[in-house]
Order: C-alpha cells, then sequence, then structure tokens
C-alpha cells in the first residue's frame, strides 16, 4: 500500500515541477514578473511562519530585515560597486547581527507586548530608513542596481530570474523544512505545547527564540537583496509598517505550520491585489475583507482547511484513499 | 531653547497625548473585557470623525449633534464588530493570535471602504470654543485644545466612575476579570463584551473627533492613531483603561520633548525606542502593580 | 546507606507573597540513593517548596546545595542538566506531539547540535536525530508506552500521562526526581504500577523527593517529612509518622 | 473603472465632443491608432499628483486626434495606476512595454517610480517622458528619458528668488522626510550664494499629524520668510497656529486646491513659485486653461499642464520621425527644444529639462484663492 502512495506523491511532484518550469515561458511577461515576487515573497514568508507557527511569535519586523537586504544590495553594487553577491552576504550579516542584538531584550516580552515590540522596532527602522539619506538614498531611494549576475550568466528577464529566486527559496523551504524535524524542531514544537514542561526538559526557550528570530531575519534579508536586483531599485516606500503586516498575512493566510502553506499564502498577496484591482478603487475592501473570512473561517489558514477538506473527503470515500 | 519653545512643546505633548489617551483608553477598555487587541481601534477615530463630518456638512446638523452622532456612530460599529465576529470566534474559542490578525483585517477593510465610500481627501471640524488662542509668554495654546484636554480628563473620570460605581461598570470588571466567575453570579457575559466593544468603540470615536479640528482627518489616519494608542495602552499596563491615559500623555510629552531636546527628525524613533524599553523594564507600565490590577 | 554528603541539602528556607509568609523555617537533607517523601495538608507551603527546589522561585531567605553546590542563581534549565527534573501536578505532556516524541524531547538535553547543523540536515544533526530517537524508542519498551507510541499525547489517560512525564523525565538520566502529588487524579491500579515504577527507578540509582498528601503512596518513602504552615513539624518513616501525636492532631484532628 | 471615474470620464467626453464640433477644418484622425502608455499615481500617497495628471493625458489625447492625430493616425493613450508604489509601476511598466507594446512611456508621478521605470525604459531604449524633475544621479545616464517638471535644485533656486525679492535674509524652514528632504538637499549650498542664512530647519516625518513642536523651534529663530517644503497640509496649519506673522513660501509641490481645502483658514499670505495660476493664466496658457476648464469645469495647475505637454511632446516627435520609427530616432525627435504651456522646454539639457528659473510665475494665496503676483526672476 505504502508504495503506491509514494509513488503517486512522485507523480504529483513530478508534474508540479514540471508546471513549474514550463510557467515562466507560458505567461505574459507581467505575471511571471509577479510569481518571481511570490517567490520572494514565500522567502520571507518562511522566517515568520517559523516564528508564527512553531514559537507562537508574531513577527511586525520583517520589513526591517526585508529593507536591510535590499539597501545592502543596492549600497554594495551601486555606491561600492562590488559584486553582487557581497550585498547578499553583508545584508546577512547585519540583519542577523541586529535580530540577535535587538532579539534578545524583545524576545523577554510575551504575546501582545511582543507584537507590539516588533512593531515598535519595524517603525523605528522606517524612520531611520528616511533618516539616513546619505546611507538609503531616503525618499528618491538608490537606483541603477544591476542584474544578477552567476559567473557571467546574467540574468536579466524574468523568466531567467524566475528559476534563480526560486531554487534559492526551494533551497530555503528544504532548510526550513529541515529545522522543523531536527532536534531545533523537536525543542520548538514542545515549546509551543507546554513552555514550562520544556523548560523543566532543560529546553532553553530564550536562545530557541531568539536563534529562531535570527534565522527569520536571515531570510528576510536574503528575500531583500533578491528584490532589489529584481526591481533594480530600492525606495523607503517598500519597507514601511503596512509591508511588515502584509508579510505577516503570507503565513496567517497560508497556515502558519505548513510549509507549503507559505507558498499559498505567498500566491494569495501577490496575485490577489491584480486580480481585484482590475475592479477599480474597491478592490482593497475586498483584500481586507478576504483576510477576515481567512482569520474567521480558516484559523489555520488555507493550508489547513484543504488538508481538513481532503481529510473529509477520504473519511468519506471509504477504503481508496 | 527659550522658556516659551519648551512651554509650546508641553502644549503640544499635553493635547496630542489626550488624543493618543483616548484611542489608548478604547483600546484597553475592549482589552480589559475581551482580552482582544484592536487593531482597528484608530479606524473607530476616522468613522467617528467623518460621520460628523457627513453630519454637519451634509445634513445640515447643529454641531453637538453631529458630534453625538459620530460618536454613536463608533459605538455601533464597535457593537456590529462583536456580534458579527468576535462573538462567533469566541465561541470556537480562537486564539489569541488570531483576534490581533482579525482585527487587522478589520482595521484594512475600514480604512480601504473610508477611501472608497468618502474618497481621498482631508476633512476638518471647526474648532470647540471657537479659533481663539490662549497666549502664554509667546507660547500659543488653541482654546480648543484646552476643551479637548478638558474633555479627555472628563472622560477619564467618567470611565473609573463607570467602572467602579455603575451595575454595569462593575458586571463589565468582573466578566473580564473572571468570565466563569461573573457568569456563575447571573452576569450575561456575551453582552458585557458586547458592552466593552461599544465603549472601546465610543472612546475612539470620541478621540478622532476632537482631534480633527487639529489635524484634518483622512483615511489613512487610522493605523498612525492606532499604533500611538497602542503605545499608550502599552505604557499605561494594558489592562488599564485610566493607565492609558498616563501613557498617552507621556507618549505625547516624551515625543515633543524629543522634538526640542534631540531633532526633529528623530521623533518617532525616540518616542518608540523609550516604549520599548518600558515594556521590557516595567512589564506592568509605568503605574507599576496598579497597572496590572486594574486601576 | 553510607552516610555520604547528602545529594541535596535544604537550610532555613523561608518565602513570603507579598506579606504572607508561606515558608517559615525549612531544614532537610535528601540522601543519595534515598527516596524522602515530604506530606502536608493543602495550603501547607509543599507546592512552594517544591518550586523553589527547582528553580521556577527563588526563596527569599535559606539556602539550597545540591552536590555540594549551591543552586542560588542556577536557572530551570541549568539544575535539569546537573540532574534535577522535576514533574508537575497535573502532568504537562506535550498534546499535539505523539509519545513518543514527548520522550524524544526529554532526550534533547543530552545530545547537542546548532541551529546551522539543523538547518542543513548535517551527517552531525542526522545522528544525533538517529541518537534520540532510538534512546526514545528504548525507554517508551521500557515503561510498556510501545503499544502508545504514535498516539498524541492528548489522548492518553490521566496514569499514562503521568508514566509518560515520569518516562519523559527518566530518560534524560537524571540524578534527583521530583514527583509533585504523581498521585493525584490516578485510580487505585494506576498508584499501584506508580509505586512499583517509584522503586524500581530508585532501585536503578535515582533519588527520588516525593510530594504529595496520599498517605497511602508516602510508604514508599524511607524518610517522610511533614509540613504544617510552612514548617517541618515531624520527621521519620512512615509507621513513626502515622503515629506521632502532632501530625495526629493535624491529619486526623484527633 | 469605479463609478466615480466612468462619471467623470462621461463628462470630459460630453464637453470634448461640443469642442470637437467647434475644431478647425482638420478631419478627425482614422486609422490604427498608435498606442502610447502612461502611469500615474491615481490612488495611494501621490494622488493628488496623479489624478491631475491623468486628467490633462485624457484631455490632451482627445485635442490631438481632434487635430489630425499623427499623420492621420489616432493616437490611443493606456493609463495604468501605480498606487504611489514603485514595485507596481515597474510591472505595471513592464506590462506596457512588453504586453502592449507601447512607442513612449509617459509618466509616472513620483520621483521613486520614476527611477524604478527609468531602469526598464532605459534598458529597452523606450522614450519616456516623466512628471517629475530629475532627481538621482543614475538619472544623468539615461539619455532617452526627459522630465516635463524642474530639477529641485531650480524650486529650491526659485524659493530663494522669491525671498531675495522680499529682502529676507533670514529663512527658517520646516520639511518634510520625503519630498522636503529632496528639496533640502538642494537648498543648502545654494543659500550661501543668495546671501541668505538659514536661522532654523525642522523636520518631521511623512504623514505627522503635529508638527507644532518643530513650527514652534523655527519661530523662536525670528526668522524673515518661512519656507514650508511638504505633501501635507498639517504644517500650514501648524505654523499659523502658532502665530507666525512672517511670510511662508511654499515649494511647487504643495500647489493645489486639495492643499487649500485641507489647510482650511491658514491657506492666507503664501507665496508659491509655481508655473500655472489658472484664475489669471499667461497669454500663451489661455487657451489650454479655457478647453480644460470646459472639460472639467474646474481650474487646472501644474500637473495637468505638465502631463498635457508631454502628450504633445510626444506626438510632435512622433509627428517628426513619423509613427513606426525606431525608438532610438523617435528619441532623437524627442530632444529638440518644446515651448509647452507649462514652460519652454530643451530636452538636450543635462538636466533633461531645460526650463529656465524666468519661466516661473510667483503666485500667492489669498484667503484661499490663488493670485498671481507680478513677480518674474528676470534671466
Amino acid at each position: 500500500m505504502a508504495s503506491l502512495n509514494l509513488q503517486r506523491n512522485l507523480l504529483w511532484i513530478a508534474v508540479a515541477l514540471a508546471v513549474w518550469a514550463a510557467l515562466p515561458f507560458l505567461v505574459p511577461r507581467n505575471i511571471a514578473d509577479l510569481l518571481v515576487f511570490t517567490g520572494i515573497y514565500t522567502i520571507a514568508g518562511l522566517g515568520i511562519g517559523l516564528l508564527l507557527g512553531h514559537c507562537g511569535i508574531v513577527n511586525l519586523a520583517q520589513a526591517t530585515f526585508y529593507g536591510l537586504g535590499a539597501y545592502a544590495s543596492a549600497y554594495c553594487t551601486v555606491m561600492m560597486g562590488w559584486p553582487s553577491i557581497t550585498g547578499f552576504l553583508v545584508g546577512a550579516v547585519i540583519s542577523m547581527a541586529l535580530a540577535y542584538v535587538i532579539g534578545r531584550p524583545i524576545l523577554r516580552l510575551t504575546g501582545y507586548f511582543l507584537a507590539l515590540g516588533t512593531l515598535a522596532l519595524s517603525a523605528i527602522a522606517s524612520a531611520l530608513f528616511f533618516e539616513w539619506d546619505w546611507l538609503t538614498g531616503g525618499t528618491l531611494g538608490i537606483g541603477g542596481i544591476p542584474k544578477l549576475d552567476l559567473l557571467g550568466f546574467v540574468l536579466d528577464r524574468p523568466s531567467r530570474y524566475y528559476f534563480f529566486v526560486w531554487i534559492v527559496a526551494f533551497a530555503c523551504m528544504w532548510a526550513a523544512h529541515n529545522l522543523v524535524d531536527s532536534r531545533s524542531g523537536l525543542m520548538l514544537r514542545a515549546m509551543r505545547d507546554s513552555s514550562t514542561a520544556a523548560a523543566a526538559l532543560s529546553v532553553d526557550l530564550q536562545s530557541l527564540r531568539t536563534r529562531v528570530f535570527v534565522v527569520c531575519a536571515l531570510f528576510g534579508s536574503l528575500a531583500g537583496s533578491l528584490f532589489a536586483h529584481h526591481v533594480s531599485f530600492v525606495s523607503t516606500q517598500s519597507f514601511t509598517v503596512d509591508r511588515s503586516i502584509t508579510f505577516l498575512l503570507i503565513p496567517v493566510i497560508g497556515g502558519a505550520t505548513s510549509i507549503p502553506g507559505i507558498v499559498v499564502g505567498a500566491l494569495f498577496i501577490t496575485f490577489l491585489p491584480e486580480l481585484l484591482s482590475k475592479l477599480g478603487d474597491v478592490h482593497q475592501i475586498l483584500f481586507g475583507l478576504a483576510l477576515v473570512a481567512v482569520v474567521v473561517l480558516m484559523p489555520d489558514g488555507l493550508m489547513g482547511a484543504w488538508d481538513r477538506f481532503r481529510a473529509r473527503l477520504v473519511a468519506r470515500g471509504g477504503s481508496d484513499a | 531653547m527659550t522658556l516659551s519653545l519648551i512651554l509650546q512643546a508641553i502644549f503640544a505633548g499635553v493635547t496630542n497625548g489626550i488624543v493618543y489617551a483616548l484611542v489608548g483608553m478604547g483600546l484597553s477598555a475592549i482589552f480589559k473585557g475581551s482580552r482582544v487587541i484592536n487593531a482597528m481601534q484608530g479606524e473607530f477615530a476616522v468613522i467617528g470623525a467623518m460621520t460628523t463630518v457627513l453630519l454637519l456638512t451634509k445634513s445640515g446638523w447643529p454641531y453637538p449633534a453631529a458630534i453625538a452622532g459620530g460618536a454613536l456612530a463608533g459605538a455601533l460599529v464597535g457593537a456590529f464588530i462583536e456580534v458579527a465576529f468576535v462573538r462567533y470566534m469566541a465561541l470556537k474559542n480562537a486564539s489569541e493570535d488570531s483576534f490581533l490578525l482579525l482585527t487587522i483585517g478589520l482595521a484594512l477593510t475600514l480604512s480601504a471602504s473610508v477611501l472608497f465610500f468618502i474618497g481621498r481627501d482631508g476633512h476638518l471640524l471647526p474648532p470647540i470654543g471657537g479659533e481663539g488662542v490662549v497666549l502664554v509668554l509667546d507660547a500659543v495654546i488653541q482654546l480648543h485644545a484646552l476643551w479637548l484636554v478638558a474633555i479627555g480628563i472628563g472622560a477619564t473620570l467618567a470611565l473609573r466612575a463607570f467602572f467602579h460605581r455603575t451595575t454595569v461598570g462593575l458586571s463589565m470588571m468582573a466578566a473580564s476579570i473572571d468570565a466563569d466567575g461573573a457568569a456563575t453570579t447571573g452576569i450575561n457575559v456575551g453582552r458585557m463584551r458586547t458592552y466593552t466593544f461599544v465603549l472601546g468603540g465610543l472612546l475612539g470615536a470620541l478621540g478622532g473627533i476632537l482631534v480633527t479640528p487639529l489635524i484634518s482627518v483622512d483615511y489613512t489616519l487610522g493605523l498612525n492613531l492606532t499604533l500611538k494608542g497602542f503605545a499608550a495602552a502599552v505604557l499605561g499596563g494594558l489592562t488599564n483603561p485610566l493607565g492609558a491615559a498616563v501613557g498617552g500623555v507621556t507618549l505625547g510629552l516624551v515625543e515633543s520633548l524629543a522634538i526640542i531636546g534631540i531633532s526633529s527628525s528623530y521623533k518617532d524613533v525616540v518616542a518608540f525606542s523609550v516604549l520599548i524599553v518600558i515594556m521590557i523594564l516595567m512589564p506592568n507600565g509605568i503605574l507599576g502593580r496598579a497597572g496590572r490590577r486594574g486601576g | 546507606m553510607p552516610d555520604s554528603a547528602p545529594l541535596l541539602a535544604l537550610r532555613e528556607i523561608g518565602h513570603s507573597f507579598g506579606g504572607l509568609s508561606v515558608l517559615r523555617s525549612v531544614t532537610f537533607d535528601v540522601p543519595e540513593g534515598g527516596i524522602v517523601g515530604l506530606i502536608g495538608p493543602n495550603g501547607s507551603g509543599k507546592t512552594t517548596l517544591f518550586n523553589i527546589i527547582s528553580g521556577y522561585i527563588h526563596p527569599l531567605a535559606g539556602t539550597i546545595a545540591y552536590r555540594g553546590r549551591s543552586l542560588a542563581r542556577e536557572s530551570i534549565q541549568k539544575r535539569g542538566l546537573t540532574g534535577l527534573v522535576r514533574t508537575f501536578q497535573t502532568p504537562q505532556v506535550f498534546e499535539k506531539m505523539t509519545v513518543l516524541e514527548n520522550i524524544m524531547v526529554g532526550c534533547a538535553k543530552l545530545t547537542r547540535t546548532t541551529m546551522l547543523q539543523d538547518l542543513l540536515r548535517t551527517p552531525a544533526a542526522r545522528g544525533q536525530m538517529r541518537e534520540i530517537y532510538r534512546r526514545a524508542e528504548a525507554a517508551c519498551e521500557r515503561f510498556q508506552l510501545g503499544g502508545l507510541r504514535d498516539l498524541p499525547a492528548a489522548s492518553l489517560t490521566a496514569g499514562q500521562r503521568r508514566i509518560l512525564e515520569i518516562a519523559r523525565a527518566v530518560v534524560g538520566e537524571p540524578k534527583l526526581l521530583l514527583l509533585d502529588e504523581p498521585s493525584s487524579g490516578l485510580n487505585a491500579q494506576e498508584i499501584d504500577n506508580l509505586r512499583e515504577w517509584i522503586v524500581r527507578l530508585n532501585e536503578q540509582g535515582i533519588t527520588v523527593l516525593l510530594v504529595s498528601h496520599d498517605m497511602g503512596l508516602m510508604t514508599v518513602a524511607r524518610t517522610v517529612h511533614t509540613l504544617y504552615f510552612g514548617e517541618i513539624i515531624a520527621s521519620g518513616d512512615m509507621a513513626a509518622i502515622q503515629r506521632d501525636p502532632k501530625v495526629r492532631e493535624v491529619y486526623l484532628g484527633v | 473603472m469605479s463609478l466615480s471615474k466612468i462619471a467623470r470620464f462621461a463628462t470630459a467626453l460630453a464637453g470634448l465632443t461640443a469642442l470637437a464640433v467647434g475644431a478647425q477644418a482638420q478631419t478627425p484622425a482614422a486609422g490604427e491608432p498608435i498606442k502610447i502608455g502612461a502611469i500615474v499615481s491615481a490612488t495611494g500617497a501621490g494622488a493628488g499628483l496623479g489624478i491631475p495628471e491623468r486628467n490633462g493625458l485624457l484631455l490632451a489625447e482627445k485635442d490631438i486626434n481632434a487635430k489630425g492625430g499623427i499623420k492621420g493616425r489616432p493616437i490611443k493613450m493606456i493609463i495604468e495606476d501605480d498606487a504611489s508604489n514603485p514595485d507596481t509601476a515597474l510591472s505595471k511598466a513592464n506590462e506596457l512595454i512588453f504586453g502592449q507594446k507601447v512607442v513612449a512611456l509617459l509618466g509616472p508621478s513620483l520621483t521613486a517610480s520614476t527611477v524604478a521605470v527609468g531602469g526598464v525604459t532605459h534598458a529597452n531604449k523606450v522614450p519616456q517622458i516623466a512628471f517629475t524633475g530629475i532627481g538621482p544621479a543614475v538619472e544623468r545616464e539615461r539619455k532617452c528619458v526627459a522630465h516635463v517638471l524642474p530639477p529641485q535644485r531650480l524650486n529650491a533656486q526659485a524659493l530663494l528668488e522669491y525671498a531675495k525679492s522680499i529682502r529676507a535674509t533670514k529663512v527658517g524652514v520646516l520639511h518634510d522626510a520625503g519630498y522636503g528632504n529632496v528639496v533640502m538637499a538642494e537648498l543648502r549650498p545654494l543659500a550661501d550664494k543668495y546671501g541668505v542664512k538659514l536661522v532654523a530647519v525642522e523636520k518631521f516625518e511623512i504623514g505627522a499629524t503635529d508638527t507644532t513642536t518643530q513650527a514652534a523651534k523655527v519661530k523662536a529663530a525670528q526668522p524673515e520668510a518661512v519656507f514650508v517644503i511638504a505633501t501635507s497640509a498639517t504644517p500650514f496649519r501648524n505654523v499659523k497656529q502658532i502665530q507666525i506673522t512672517q511670510p511662508v513660501i511654499a515649494a511647487i509641490g504643495s500647489s493645489s486646491y486639495e492643499y487649500v481645502n485641507a489647510m482650511g483658514t491658514a491657506a492666507d499670505n503664501i507665496a508659491i513659485p509655481e508655473f500655472v495660476v489658472g484664475e489669471d493664466p499667461l497669454p500663451h496658457q489661455k487657451a489650454f486653461v479655457d478647453l480644460y476648464k470646459q472639460a472639467y469645469n474646474s481650474t487646472p495647475k501644474n500637473y495637468e499642464a505638465a502631463a498635457w505637454d508631454a502628450a504633445h511632446i510626444i506626438a510632435s516627435a512622433l509627428n517628426k520621425a513619423g509613427a513606426d520609427a525606431t525608438n532610438e530616432k523617435l528619441c532623437e525627435a524627442m530632444k529638440a527644444p518644446y515651448s509647452g504651456v507649462l514652460a519652454n522646454y530643451d530636452f538636450s539639457a543635462d538636466d533633461m529639462t531645460g526650463i529656465p528659473i524666468g519661466s516661473f510665475v510667483f503666485s500667492k494665496l489669498v484667503g484661499g484663492k490663488y493670485t498671481r503676483t507680478p513677480f518674474r526672476v528676470s534671466q
């Protein structure tokens, strides 16, 4: 019985990969553009999903690390003329360092206080991005960020960049999956179910939460650098508090505890406004209502609802599953 | 750094502080009554102010009636939110996070609706007590600002009396401290939660209406007021509406003194840094133990 | 039992909550390899003392020495690493995790992986995970929980939860096991099973400090201290305790 | 298209059919339309610029087609909204260039979006006319991107020229962290050249609800005039609230009727260097102003005129280079000087605008009404 299941899963994965590979060539350019954004939002959303799904932490500061990654890439390539890889590294190091230094005190807070703490961090960073215009270019931002070139192979068309971004996204999903299945993941889930019992078994709650916060910042910075090279321009408007709120919605809508759910959430965030914008100004209302509907009707996100739906299907379907 | 500059900063700080306080009081009243952090508290202010503007300009109501209408609008929206969403989710005992996410969704929806139905431009309301100003050592404070501070303090005292002296207020407090215990004494906990949202909506709307003569209100004002109201409520210990009043004024003063002390561009950086430090060092807010117990 | 230095030594422990004095001056030892009981009616300060020993509360007065070293500023986690592990009055199992996974968490402290290794699933990380898996499976068999292995802990009975909690604590190779009201919520048959386990674990070298108001279970302890209004009013084996006039007056109101 | 937009569109159509009937002898254009793309910020923070620009574009499209289009072929304006967000502007630009295959791109409204879109138009050599002044250095390399609004250096110069004209040597500045920062960066070096001392410079964050304390700091420095550089009405109200009586000089970014309503009683004794004063237009602006009033029954200002000029510049370039000219040829044709409604341009200048300081007119808000002062900067 098991091998049949395995074959079916492999078949599913093969089909999905084929669709994924062909997609950028079939769809018009702006859809390919949006698919690249979906990849970037998946990476940023993964970090928040880990914190929300596995530590129960509402992180409203992801736009800060996303911005740091983007500005690092912009500054290293445009201002300093270094190769693009340095932007990724500098951004990652700064974001992880900041996440560690700021994370330790803030993560002592719990519940709403922690959510507000991250919101305050996002507001401070947003104000500083405006203020330090010698570094970030302020409102004008930094333009002319070169397209990413991998050892001479320039990724200028969205279809090429699409493959690079999604390979990075798959790698991050693989890493997140590993983390969930690893010893750290075990302790995370224990902490989530009962932090008192976990403490009694010598699980260091504080450092575990901080380390996941640092991993979340790393993913945010990676996504920011990819965004900078894709849009070849960065400005303060892209790293405000409402961008942090949008990032938080990715795991909420997709389903915080499932990794594929993050991709579903990212698709929702990128494509729903695009689909609804055809209806004119009313689309922002519909986006808000869609969010309310998901939160009220599907507490564990679209993925959760899908799993429950499939479970009901299987139950009714009897033995043929 | 003349004296009049410091006075002006203090006037501005107290005036803004009272607005943050009103929004913050509504927020912590709702949190106290329902354990829900209301991320759309600022939208109550926008709804209250816009309703008053429409009643005043479109339907030509007298100003006091328009203000009452605006405050009522906030209360009704509060009631609707509780009955339509919060009650259903409470029945399915949803987690605390999902309530926060619900209100974020509602905030996006409401501000988009105000944009769609009322449009983009900002509106002003005539100041209470006319355009007059009071001069103190060359520092200027508007008559309306004095009215705002007075009404703000009045609302704070009324809220305290309401919670401690009226039967509805007492049962609301009881329901929030121990729902099961209150239920056994015959208090309809569900209805109490609705009342807290009505109260939260009323306070939020009042804050919005009072601030509109000073700053024009538009669909984007909600998030900004929610952030500051949130900070005020947390400074006050989150479960203590009266603490939010102290928290609000403190935040307002910290902001305006930061402008003249440090530099005007670091205002938000200083204000939010102070907020983080206070949250970490004083988990019960500035009032300490009293903050947690409910004042 | 050679009279070596006591595993745990409590000296003049005092504590109060907001002016209300809960523990006056509690002094007693837990010898290595022994089973020590602590009984007292509700409100006698048993749980507070238990939380002080396990590090959840820092006492206002007095000192605790564990294996000769003071526990003054040791965190809960640090005490766990040095072999001092506690259970809870209502068993705190990880509800959404399976029985096996619950026990695996207990093995976590014996292994070491960094977050980076876990992210990249390095051979070292995989090795540690296999080690955790192996130890947990062994413990499952040992505590006859094999049948329930893959059930979520939420579906266990009170007795099974208690055994799971003990298994989870024991798999971390503790020196001193603190049991907090372990018999509460168990039926007679489950209490006998529990009693057997306590004796067997003690024979395998684990020192036990048992806190309970259940006189029946307490017979397993060699020395029992009776706590009343924050003070030890009597110490000795179970028979001596039952005959002690002060205890009879307090307990049986005779 | 939402209800309100359709309504406005309908009134515009009615007005224009009347105009078309009265047009000169040219027969209206026919044949396969030439697609011109445009991106404006019709929603979000920049809507105050985007909506007037869109009105200007639609008016220009009708006017060009009524006068025979491009050698008989009509132009078709495809207008997208970037919601004041550079990311959205970029994907809309991709859609227009690669999806719709437009021959040229007009807009966007905000500097940030312009720099973002400029990356795409420059890479694909698509001629672009932006409704912003030239911004960061990278834009200087984009030879095919013209700007129909002056660079911030010129705006700063105009402010200083006016201060000099009222003999104000001690000036206070109240500006926001976005638009204000950009103009301030140009103003600081120029101030010394004009012998103007900046006695107080106070900044506030975008979306600030109260700037009274900053205004008080400016007042405490006893300036002879106050520059207010912002994209919100709040600072203007706060300046009046704390009774700063010295003349206030605003930057062009705050000159629109939307701000005047939001300022309420504070819209008084405020001088603004700009280009179009609908109530009292310069002779060469009269035709455009009347046409606009007839179509939208409201008075046009700078952004409507800028969009109108941009459309006509592209039309004249298409006429010169031919409708199906290559991008490079169209770009060259666009380089020539052009005397527009807003100002006289010379796109071969190094700031891609070539607007002379003399083109500025200086309006003054008196009791909420725009009046044109006689002051002009002699070249």
